[in-house]
């Protein structure tokens, strides 16, 4: 289990290569599901150019911790891991990683997309647009999941 | 000690303000703790709370010493 | 769109990470999900030193090609990724990559699962194992997806 | 052209072989290739076939030249 807040980009494919090579055991997990969500250059129809991740230090981490902690009581998990970015961020970039790993592909799923959603309805972090036209906004509500 | 409040987001820049103190004298609730720091103002009716970085309702207690933040719906992910 | 039979070992997180910034373009897709399936060392409570994965040369990659272009069409896809193991694999091996990308996350949550149990029903593989003991076995049937 | 059967994975080696061809006459469907290549066995209540890789059958109509294939559930992913 492990939860990380990123002011800086990362690169989520090297994330779970070293994440996966480090704490997990080859031969170990059947499966690994994840989710990588990125910053696009739309939004509701306007051009966006950058975004500003705001959070709340301290219930961040601690509100993570415990989707975590939950997605691993209801599924049998070998290993999971979520990054989340904070602070500003450029079209394009990965904002939140998360990926589950398990011995058979259901409980990876389950979980990796459990983890996405209670992340998305949980976790203390609100989203600042600023538009091509130079315009900032709040982002009042989040894509439906399911 | 003090009660700490802390508004995050939209709500913040609404407020005008990031942090405040108060005496924790007769504020027994996170709703006390909200009309005291907005002078009487309702709170919107989407506002999310929580005490020492635990989602609250605004019933929840609250006593000396304790963090309480105020925010907007979440949007992270 | 793209499905790729690899008869030597592949690393997912570098193909994902290839595919990505050669296909996708960064800003319009908004979600990846994605799936790795990796052979374990043990199944049905038997070691498993090694696994024989045989398939059908020409059909495969038509179904496979089937099931992507239905991802294609029952969801707004960006992008689509399959790559499977043929031949001889070690323990710990990769044997499966799924990914789709979206805009936003429910496609993609939805797609990638559905390649993985479309794949697993439908496409020509077969696997042989052999176990720890020496002895080699069909594997009958697959764990449940759902 | 003959038609061109195919078996895969334990199919293949309860069978003893990879593949044969059989004349096209007589053979109507994949059910009667099936009998005819295995010296009329009944097929194994759960095994799969395919027409020119595609998915069949065993009602399925096979003409001069097509391949059949026969293979067990598949195990893959």
């Amino acid at each position: 289990m492990s939860v990380e807040l990123s002011a800086s980009p990362f690169s989520p494919w090297q994330v779970l290569a070293v994440h996966e090579r480090r704490v997990l055991r080859a031969g170990e997990y059947g499966a690994c599901a994840s989710f990588v969500g990125s910053m696009r250059d739309s939004n509701e129809g306007d051009g966006v150019v950058s975004m500003e991740l705001e959070h709340y230090p301290g219930m961040t981490e601690r509100e993570l911790d415990t989707i975590e902690r939950e997605a691993g009581e209801r599924w049998p998990l070998l290993g999971s891991l979520i990054v989340h970015r904070v602070g500003e961020i450029a079209v394009g970039e990965p904002i939140v990683l998360c990926a589950c790993w398990s011995a058979h592909r259901k409980a990876s799923f389950e979980a990796c997309r459990f983890l996405m959603e209670a992340l998305k309805s949980r976790a203390p972090f609100w989203k600042k647009e600023t538009l091509a036209s130079g315009q900032t906004r709040w982002v009042e509500r989040n894509t439906p999941g399911y | 000690m003090p009660i700490k409040v802390r508004f995050f987001a939209s709500l913040r820049e609404q407020i005008g303000r990031a942090e405040l103190e108060m005496p924790a004298d007769g504020v027994a609730t996170v709703g006390d703790v909200w009309a005291n720091a907005s002078a009487g103002a309702a709170p919107p009716a989407d506002v999310l709370a929580a005490v020492n970085h635990t989602t609250a309702g605004l019933e929840h207690p609250v006593a000396d010493g304790d963090e309480v933040g105020f925010f907007p719906p979440v949007t992270g992910g």
